[in-house]
């Protein structure tokens, strides 16, 4: 299973988490990224995702095409919303299966840090008293 | 020739549009179509070492050439996740 | 959020995962061990854990409490089963939330190391015409 | 002295018991209690430098002293997970 998925609904966790995984494989990992209440030292109230649709899953498809090109993997799902999102609410969801576990620890962590460096999406936070555009470092 | 401009984040916020269709000169690159943007929208220049750009939904150099009817998006560093 | 279970019904992976993370938390990571249906090169019908219990329990929480030391976790959720495992059932479920994704990653790998190297829990595998005790190195 | 000797995974087959009280001299270690057990269940012998002691529910050492009413725990290096 190999899927890439951009949704403006709320991320499903518990359903996603039950599609991974077949019966060779006896590791599975999954990362959640959340909406955070902090950023530095300043309360966030919520969170606004900018998203470059069609390129975003291009390049999402890429870095998963990597990733199984260089682990062995059963399973491979991302998962990314956009728009507006509540603090706690989930932005990204990555889970991996693999026969054993270093393949999936690798992968998972691969997947998530390019996805943070190439795919073009962007966060705006929203405070009490004001927004500012979150701009990554490459 | 026809070339469309996408904008994102930030970027949007300057130049007040998401997506703008421009009538350009053949043979242009990434780097004149920035140059013109600049006269109508001043706040570009403030903020152009730290552009990113994709041509057709594929990252490219600030020197490529673009074609008609080619997409051109202009964003800060991604910040997904 | 820091707890340690032992149990010898199905692990509900869903249930569990949406226990992890709190509005302070910007990453969570979860590690699901599965019952595989090969072992090398032997098909495996089905796997029984034996466990020493109150040890056990001890253990992990041990390695728990080491990991919440070393790295700021939100959550800390660790559950192993025992008994009966049929292929592709979950035998370890590891759930870690951090305010960000290095400290979910560090220690939920360095927890499921340690369980593997400490927890006093065995894995027997039972194949069409026998059954072997695996026993790990240290 | 009374200790109880419980036993895990492939030691459980080999002693044919998972756990047993014991009638024991005071002032006996860890190794003395597996040489007194060798007696009868030969099959520890095979399989003595691979195995792994617990006093009182905590990893312990072959030369660690037992008291009276510990329980002292053998097994194989584990394999959970």
């Amino acid at each position: 299973m190999k899927k890439v998925i951009i949704q403006q609904e709320a991320i499903d966790v518990a359903k996603y988490s039950c599609q991974l995984g077949s019966d060779a494989d006896g590791a599975v990992v999954t990362f959640t990224g959340r909406a955070r209440n902090m950023s530095g030292d300043k309360a966030v109230e919520y969170l606004v995702y900018d998203i470059y649709n069609g390129m975003a899953i291009n390049e999402m498809q890429r870095i998963v095409d990597e990733a199984m090109e260089r682990w062995r993997l059963g399973s491979c799902l991302v998962v990314h919303r956009y728009g507006k999102l509540a603090i706690g609410e989930t932005s990204v969801f990555i889970g991996v299966s693999s026969p054993h576990r270093e393949e999936s620890f690798a992968s998972s962590r691969y997947i998530i840090d390019e996805i943070k460096h190439r795919a073009p999406i962007w966060k705006k936070e929203y405070y009490s008293d004001g927004s500012r555009w979150i701009e990554g470092q490459r | 020739m026809k070339i469309r401009v996408k904008a994102f984040a930030s970027i949007k916020d300057i130049l007040g549009f998401d997506e703008k269709e421009l009538t350009v000169s053949d043979s242009i690159s990434v780097s004149d179509v920035v140059a013109l943007l600049e006269k109508c929208y001043p706040g570009l220049k403030t903020v152009q070492d730290a552009l990113l750009y994709a041509r057709n939904e594929e990252y490219c150099r600030v020197d490529t050439e673009l074609a008609d009817e080619d997409t051109l998006a202009i964003f800060p560093h991604v910040s997904g996740g």
